[in-house]
């Protein structure tokens, strides 16, 4: 099977792609109202916190962290995924990619800016969070930068800012052409405004090639840098568990492994939802099913790699907390992530349900879930079974305020994505252009293609 | 938080001669009382109150200090509180003072809380059906004598806990002018069996203990460091001894059935059956092998195997103990609660001080105390027998009038009693009272009373360390509550009405307590200095130092009553001894409604705000309970229900409730917080004392089936230490204590 | 598309000039530079300049505040100051102490309405004119031995560091910002130490050593000043006001 | 607040070894506890909480977890297949152990606590965004964070109760991490005035509310630099360094005869309490 069909019309695809702006399917307005629901049940959550003080949430001493920072590494993970597809893959030129790029970088954006926010949410004074930017300020007083946590925050911003430009930049001439085709109204002017005055023209072509591929040069040490400072959150620290010096590319691992994961389930709804069955085909899915299966277990055997240098080293505190989680009060989390993280996956490895969408379908959110419990693992154990074993934990279960805010970051999250796709071409029009031209130029050279089409 | 409005409520009480505390205002002081929230700077809205009069050494933001006595149990610790801006802040030992030399413990740190409690009776209250009326003062002394009038001096009673010094005094003059001699001391936890044992053997009722100076000190069941006699003195005593004589460490060996924070600290702790503390140590003397004539012919049945079958004392631990106590002298042998508190408490108490006897402690370790050269002022102690008595008097409808002086009868009376119905016979209940408490709640009038530290008085303690001591109480700032009064001034007040011209002199307690210490100024040592500068010494000092004489204590061994009974028979129906525990936080529980001690970890178990009924893993294993289940426990009186905590310090056979919770009365702190063990306890009383018997009680357990997670400090790990270095123990012989500083 | 880069630019060159500013060492300046605070209305409009102003005229039909002064040190009213963390206020008895010996103004309206507290036995409500945060405690004490008792500065002077010039003032009025990078800029400054006495510690100034650096373990080295006096820092530990 | 200042700053960042060029003079505030004589009664706890303005926050807070002792008493007993203590429990007060190279002071963004050149750990709560971070990175689980906000919780200080709140401690809102801190209040306010008297604080002048309450006199404090204190003449006597992170008196054959040491030592934070390990007679 093909990738594509090369006999699309150019016309078609800005047809097709312009009409994901116009009318989805009845599903969008079901998803985008659970996703309203869910986040507003988490602004509920977030502001009854706000008020009472985080204890709410049931954190106490010390288990102070809890799924705040499990679901903050979480989304951060997931960003990683836009990243990959068209910063990684682009310079690789693996033109497959090229349809599903666009929302796969909205996603990056969006989990992003759902991390940023878990950031704040677990901030005891919220309101104080402008102490840790470095700004000359009335208080003379710097920030700490030797705190990982202050990196974290850079590096976000940094990884942020920059995957904002980068999926603005690579939708300029769409934008365009989202322009030239709307009559008028706002969202005219919006694209008008977005689009830069772009013409087409060669200069700008030319100019607009060496800017993308400026960005994604840029983004690629940033995203890579970014899983790592968070992975140093925990590495830089002296607790068992966390002291681990594999942690930063077992993090990036990790991270690729659930934003691929997470690429399968939006491929999947957004190719009902948006009627994308020609451009988000189902060899493509195949290939990102590849990859996810490929990285699925990089994950896994660097998961064995951590477990076996605890293993084997002579840190009996970090060994006992690895003989905790195994058999402790976490064990059947820590059991459902190794099943769904390296277990799982190896359905990818049979053929037959490479293309199964409801096994995709079900399986992405499974090794979705596996990723998230990985981030719970990584931060909870510790707390609950440290160096100190008179502070082990108490009564120390998420609340539903806690839980509430995690559901509602979903939601949020949901929304953001939901309301992009439906404001800005998720499939990139001038790529998939490209991209059937190519495969198109091959076919002719080999005299197969029917003639007019282009 | 505390802004400049509160401060100015306190302005507005009216200037009296305690005016050198008085509250004006904190000149700018009550900027640090606030949280962080507030950054904001707002110049000229927050108001600055200043003093109207300030003596030279009030500055805003620099403490001042006085001294006091502590009043939260009665071993009579003195006091530094240190005070800001006319409050009270901390409470600190007073250095001077020999009995605590500076230190203090946590329950009387915790006397602030008492002071500042927001549950404390602010107005004489007159009953009104189910409610009090707030009365004034005037009136309430106008009922009081009206209802007097016509009541026979013995149809009055008095029911008051440990009285010493001048209130003492007054107390006994008001009950005289009354014509009444039914005063009845009583405390609900005392030794006072024990008191019996060694009035009997030493001829004085509370000898000097010298732990100091002991090099073993085998204590069957006294909890000196926790809640014995005089606990930070016995403490401070305990340091040295564990510093050694001539460099030899102190050993200390604990014998009982439950253990207490003595025992948690002891180098050998031995779970003993419960009640056969006194054959144990007979088996003691029986092992050392030293005694001739009638002792070796009361100890000659005495042997280790039996006595191990007896008490489940390992036959190698009598051994390696008699070995001990005969290798390092002096020692000291204690009796304590845990001895005392059966039928046959005297016979172990006396077993326990042959031991003493035995071992030739007395004269070396156990020494003869000072008098007190002042009797009237020297205390009286409470003691159990006194409440059985009044409840017998009560219940037979004897007295018309009670009086309570701040005691709990009703919480602290074993429910067998019916103390609350009993009272209720009398026709007119006075309570002086800090809290509404069980009792208070009972009273047809409830009279407010000052704290200790809003109160002026005297104390003198029964254990005295060193010299003879007067404790001085003062008002360590201005009274918190207007119409609150100091009891020294209400029984002032009460005995003008009977005998107006003896009294007529003194205008307040104050004025009663001046007179009293400088008409005695040349015996108490003040002799050639002039009026004020004694008084003013004797205040900044708040203590009285005398030199009493220390006679000899008039050994008596007398071994023919000595009959210990053998321990007894497993009853099918109720299978356990319960154990009342008394805790170093709770004690009887009249401190219960300060919330630092409710939150401050029992030492042992670590729970806090509860009751546990505590348990031995190995009997929890039989009858199928974890940690948390409800358990109800029954005894022939009645049942409570409580969580079950296990924990290993307890002999298989008993079960253990702490003493002091379960309050369904007294305050927020208090109310509905854990069970009250005095409500199954049985009636049974010691034999030669009558006091009650208290740990003959006979309980079953049996499971409710719902469990509970127990509120505690210690976590999952309990209290191991999963191969970390964090509580190192050593034993003696691979540490060289003798390089130490 | 030129056009279209402007931005940038303008964006990277006021980067660039935010960076160079934030670079540069400033100096503190903020020390001498006034900030009033407002105009706080006070229960008895207190004439510092009566009280404190300099004896120019003894004229006291003048309100000119620069003239008419007693002289009095501000010290005789604010007593606490050099014994406690807090100024303070000082009592009634104070005023009424020397106001009642000088009938000669005993009519004035101030003075009428003074005595009406006096007499009533009543705290006068001064409003807060320096208000500092709730958390923060500055010690008026140590920076009156400091400056007044160990290096021998004017009292007036040294008070008007942060107080400015009250003895020109009616009502006090706050002339400082009093903002925590105020105090820091004044205490990140080079201040002239004195002689070290017998124990090797600067008498009047932050002995050498003493100063906490933030994350730093160094020992700061002795600094001189151009003229060759030894200098010294303030104290740069957070936990000296925030406690 | 320029970079330049920063960077000067940033030059001096903790050194490898954070005593190696002796910077505590003329004080470093240290401690040692002797467990044999710690009978864990809390009368310490209390002080604490009187002293430091500690908030009661009721037993369902407590149930969670979230109390706020800052002196904790824990109390050890291993079982080893015995039926009962009988050798008592060990009991160990354990409080922030001001650490010289903390593990919580490198992650807090926001610099809220820092060392000082006295030797302690500081903790500025108004500084405090309540990252927790600090708390997370603690070995010995010492911090304690304002799950709310306890000032206006309901019968936290009622009433009455207010008055008793040291005003030399600010009293902590929520979101704010919360520590042992030495009793700071005392240090600086003896501090000061001995500065002010151009000397040295002396022995004894100051203690610590725990030290100063302690019926045994188990803990003593003082200044590890003051050759006349007794901390100092402790510390030097059971051979515990301050900058070690495993002491030379262990590393002899046969071990050793002292019984200082230093919880969780290995970890190179550098504890500034020494415990003195409890004794038991081995004769019975």
């Amino acid at each position: 099977m093909k990738d594509i069909r090369e006999d699309i019309a150019w016309a078609k695809i800005n047809q097709d792609v312009m009409k994901s702006l116009e009318n989805p399917r009845p599903l969008y307005w079901v998803i985008l109202f659970f996703a309203v629901l869910a986040f507003g049940i988490g602004i509920g959550c977030e502001v009854y916190q706000y008020q009472m003080g985080m204890g709410v949430a049931n954190l106490d001493n010390p288990h102070v962290w809890g799924l705040y920072i499990a679901t903050f590494i979480f989304w951060i993970g997931m960003s990683h995924s836009g990243t990959l597809l068209s910063a990684i893959l682009h310079l690789m030129h693996a033109d497959w990619r090229k349809p599903i790029y666009r929302f796969a970088e909205a996603m990056t954006t969006f989990s992003l800016m759902t991390a940023g926010l878990f950031v704040m949410v677990h901030l005891g004074r919220l309101w104080q969070f402008y102490y840790a930017v470095p700004y000359p300020n009335e208080r003379w007083v710097w920030p700490n930068f030797q705190s990982p946590l202050l990196w974290d925050a850079m590096a976000i911003f940094t990884y942020l800012s920059s995957s904002v430009l980068f999926l603005f930049v690579g939708m300029i001439p769409d934008l365009a052409i989202a322009r030239d085709n709307m009559q008028s109204g706002w969202r005219r002017k919006l694209y008008t405004l977005l689009a830069l005055g772009w013409e087409g023209t060669d200069r700008q072509w030319r100019n607009f090639r060496v800017t993308y591929l400026t960005i994604a040069c840029f983004l690629i040490p940033l995203a890579v840098s970014v899983h790592s400072i968070v992975a140093s959150d925990f590495g830089m620290s002296q607790q068992p568990g966390w002291h681990v010096t594999s942690f930063p590319p077992y993090f990036v691992a990790g991270a690729l492994y659930s934003g691929c994961a997470a690429i399968i389930t939006l491929f999947i709804i957004l190719r009902y939802v948006f009627k994308f069955e020609e451009y988000m085909t189902l060899p493509i899915l195949k290939k990102i099913v590849r990859l996810t299966f490929a990285i699925a277990m990089v994950w896994t055997y660097l998961n064995c790699v951590e477990f076996a240098s605890v293993w084997y080293s002579h840190d009996a505190v970090s060994k006992d907390l690895l003989i905790q989680k195994m058999t402790g009060p976490y064990a059947p989390f820590w059991w459902a992530m190794i099943f769904c993280g390296s277990i799982v996956p190896l359905i990818f490895a049979i053929k037959r349900f490479q293309t199964n969408i409801p096994v995709l379908f079900a399986t992405s959110l499974l090794l979705n879930l596996g990723m998230w419990l990985e981030r719970w693992m990584i931060v909870s154990p510790t707390f609950s079974h440290g160096y100190y074993p008179w502070t082990w934990d108490h009564d120390q279960w998420p609340s539903m305020i806690q839980w509430g805010i995690v559901f509602g970051s979903f939601g949020w999250f949901t929304l953001l994505f939901m309301v992009f796709c439906k404001m800005f071409p998720s499939v990139s029009m001038y790529e998939v252009k490209e991209m059937v031209y190519h495969r198109s130029l091959h076919l002719k050279q080999n005299g197969t293609v029917e003639q007019g089409v282009h | 938080m505390i802004d400049s409005d509160s401060v100015k409520n306190l302005a507005g009480h009216p200037f009296d001669r305690r005016d050198f505390l008085k509250v004006l205002g904190w000149g700018g002081a009550a900027a640090a009382l606030s949280g962080c929230g507030n950054t904001s700077i707002e110049d000229g809205k927050e108001t600055v109150v200043s003093y109207v009069e300030a003596k030279d050494y009030v500055i805003p933001g620099v403490a001042v200090y006085f001294n006091s006595t502590c009043a939260q149990c009665d071993a009579g610790c003195s006091i530094t509180g240190k005070i800001r801006e006319g409050r009270v802040l901390k409470l600190e030992g007073n250095p001077e003072s020999p009995i605590n030399k500076g230190k203090l413990c946590g329950l009387g740190q915790a006397a602030v809380q008492h002071h500042y409690n927001p549950d404390r009776v602010r107005e004489p209250l007159l009953r009104k059906g189910d409610k009090g009326e707030a009365i004034s003062w005037e009136k309430a002394y106008a009922l009081i004598n009206e209802k007097l009038a016509g009541v026979k001096g013995e149809e009055i009673a008095l029911l008051s806990g440990d009285v010493s010094g001048h209130q003492k005094v007054l107390l006994g003059n008001y009950m005289d002018s009354l014509g009444s001699k039914n005063h009845f001391v009583y405390e609900a936890v005392s030794p006072a069996v024990v008191r019996a044992a060694n009035l009997k053997f030493y001829g004085v009722e509370m000898p000097r203990y010298r732990i100091d100076k002991a090099k073993v000190v085998l204590s069957f069941g006294a909890d000196f460091l926790g809640t014995w006699v005089s606990p930070v003195h016995f403490a401070q005593q305990y340091a040295a001894f564990r510093k050694g004589v001539d460099g030899q460490r102190g050993v200390l060996i604990q014998a009982e059935s439950k253990m207490t924070l003595t025992g948690a600290n002891a180098d050998r702790w031995l779970a003993v059956r419960p009640g056969t503390e006194g054959i144990l140590a007979l088996g003691i003397i029986n092992a050392l092998g030293v005694s001739t004539g009638d002792v070796a012919e009361l100890v000659k049945d005495y042997d280790k195997a039996r006595v191990s079958r007896d008490t489940g004392v390992e036959p190698s631990n009598i051994d390696k103990i008699a070995a001990l106590l005969k290798l390092r002298s002096p020692s000291l042998v204690l009796a304590g609660g845990a001895a005392e508190g059966y039928v046959h408490g005297m016979q172990n108490a006396a077993a326990i001080n042959l031991l003493n006897q035995v071992l030739g402690n007395v004269g070396k370790t156990i020494e003869a105390p000072v008098s007190v050269p002042f009797p009237q002022m020297a205390p009286s102690k409470g003691r159990t027998a006194a409440l059985k008595d009044l409840n017998d008097g009560l219940a037979a409808g004897k007295y018309k009038v009670l009086f309570n002086v701040a005691t709990n009868p009703v919480f602290t009376a074993p429910a067998s009693y019916k103390f609350r119905d009993n009272m209720a016979k009398a026709g007119f209940k006075v309570a002086f009272a800090h809290y509404l408490d069980e009792t208070a709640l009972q009273a047809d009038l409830v009279l407010p009373l000052d704290s200790e530290m809003e109160d002026w008085g005297t104390h003198v303690p029964e254990y005295l360390a060193d010299t003879v001591q007067i404790n001085i109480q003062q008002p360590l700032m201005e009274r918190l509550h207007a119409n609150t009064r100091g009891m020294g001034d209400i029984l002032l007040a009460l005995v003008k009405q009977r005998r107006a011209e003896e009294y007529k002199a003194f205008d307040d307690y104050y004025g009663y307590l001046r007179s009293a210490v400088l008409q005695n100024k040349a015996a108490l040592g003040g002799a050639g200095s002039d009026d004020d500068t004694f008084w003013n010494d004797t205040l900044s000092n708040g203590i009285v130092k005398l030199s009493g004489a220390s006679g000899a204590l008039s050994l008596k061994v007398d071994v023919s009553g000595l009959k210990l009974p053998a321990p007894k028979e497993i009853d099918e129906q109720y299978p356990m001894n319960l154990i009342p525990a008394v805790t170093s936080n709770l004690r009887d529980g009249r401190h219960t409604n300060q919330p630092w001690i409710q939150e401050s970890p029992d030492p042992l178990t670590t729970i806090v705000w509860d009751s546990w009924v505590e348990m031995h893993p190995k009997m929890a294993l039989q009858l199928g309970i974890v940690e948390g289940d409800i358990v109800k426990v029954t005894s022939k009186t009645g049942s409570v229900s409580a969580q079950v905590y296990l924990f290993p310090g307890i002999y298989p056979d008993a079960v253990s409730i702490p003493i002091g919770r379960g309050h369904d009365a007294m305050g927020r702190y208090a109310k509905g917080y854990g069970v009250n063990p005095f409500e199954i306890m049985d009636a049974v009383f010691e034999s030669a004392t009558g006091e009650l018997a208290m740990h003959e009680t006979r309980v079953n357990i049996t499971k409710t089936g719902q469990r509970v997670i127990v509120v505690k400090d210690e976590g999952p790990a309990g209290g191991r230490q999963m191969g970390r270095k964090i509580a190192a123990r050593v034993s003696t012989d691979q540490v060289d204590l003798s390089k130490e500083v | 598309m030129h056009r279209y880069l402007c931005f940038p630019a303008i964006l990277a060159g006021f980067l660039m000039a935010v960076g160079c500013y934030a670079a540069t060492d400033q100096q503190p300046t903020l020390t001498t530079e006034d900030d009033l605070g407002p105009q706080v209305q006070q229960p008895i409009e207190f004439p510092h300049y009566r009280h404190a102003g300099n004896r120019n005229t003894v004229d006291l039909t003048n309100s000119d505040p620069t003239k008419g002064g007693m002289e009095i040190n501000c010290q005789y009213c604010h007593t606490y100051a050099r014994r406690s963390l807090t100024a303070g206020i000082p009592p009634l008895q104070k005023c009424v102490g020397c106001h009642q010996n000088i009938p000669s103004v005993r009519d004035k309206p101030r003075i009428v309405e003074l005595f009406k507290y006096w007499d009533a036995k009543k705290a006068i409500p001064w409003k807060k004119v320096h208000d500092l945060p709730d958390f923060v405690r500055f010690n008026h004490e140590r920076h009156i031995k400091r400056f007044i008792e160990q290096q021998g500065r004017p009292v007036q002077e040294v008070c008007g560091y942060c107080h400015g010039q009250v003895k020109e003032m009616t009502t006090a009025r706050r002339q400082k910002p009093i903002t925590m990078g105020w105090c820091v800029s004044c205490h990140m400054k080079e201040h002239v130490v004195v002689v070290a006495n017998k124990d090797g510690i600067p008498e009047g100034g932050t002995p050498l050593g003493k100063q906490a650096y933030w994350y730093t373990f160094q020992k700061p080295a002795e600094t001189k000043n151009a003229a060759g006096e030894l200098t010294a820092k303030g104290p740069n530990d957070c936990w000296l006001c925030h406690k | 607040m320029s970079v330049t200042n920063l960077l000067d700053n940033w030059a001096a960042v903790r050194h490898f070894h954070p005593i190696d060029d002796k910077p505590h003079d003329p004080y470093k505030w240290a401690m040692a506890i002797d467990l044999d004589a710690c009978i864990g009664c809390n009368a310490c706890a209390v002080a604490c909480y009187a002293e430091n303005n500690l908030p009661v926050v009721g037993r369902e807070k407590f149930k969670h977890g979230q109390v706020m002792h800052w002196m904790r008493i824990e109390r050890y007993w291993e079982e080893d297949g015995r039926d009962f203590p009988d050798q008592g429990f060990q009991f160990l007060p354990m409080m922030c152990q001001q650490c010289e190279a903390a593990p919580c002071e490198t992650v807090c963004p926001v610099g809220a606590t820092n060392h000082t050149q006295d030797g302690l750990n500081s903790q500025i709560y108004n500084r405090c965004i309540g990252s927790r971070y600090c708390s997370a990175n603690c070995p010995f689980k010492v911090r304690y964070f304002n799950w709310y906000d306890y000032p206006t919780t309901e019968n936290v200080w009622p009433a009455e109760m207010n008055y008793q709140l040291n005003p030399d401690v600010t009293v902590r809102g929520k979101g704010v991490m919360e520590k042992c801190t030495f009793c700071v209040q005392r240090l600086r306010a003896a501090e000061v005035t001995a500065k002010g008297e151009g000397r040295i604080v002396r022995e004894g002048e100051v203690q610590t509310a725990c030290q100063q309450s302690c019926p045994t006199g188990a803990i003593s404090f003082g200044n590890l630099v003051d050759p006349e204190s007794r901390v100092h003449k402790q510390w030097q006597a059971q051979q515990v360094d301050l900058d070690k992170d495993a002491q030379e008196k262990n590393q002899k054959e046969g071990g050793t005869d002292l019984r200082g040491y230093r919880i969780l030592e290995e970890l190179r934070s550098y504890p500034s309490v020494m415990y003195l390990e409890r004794v038991r007679e081995s004769a019975v």
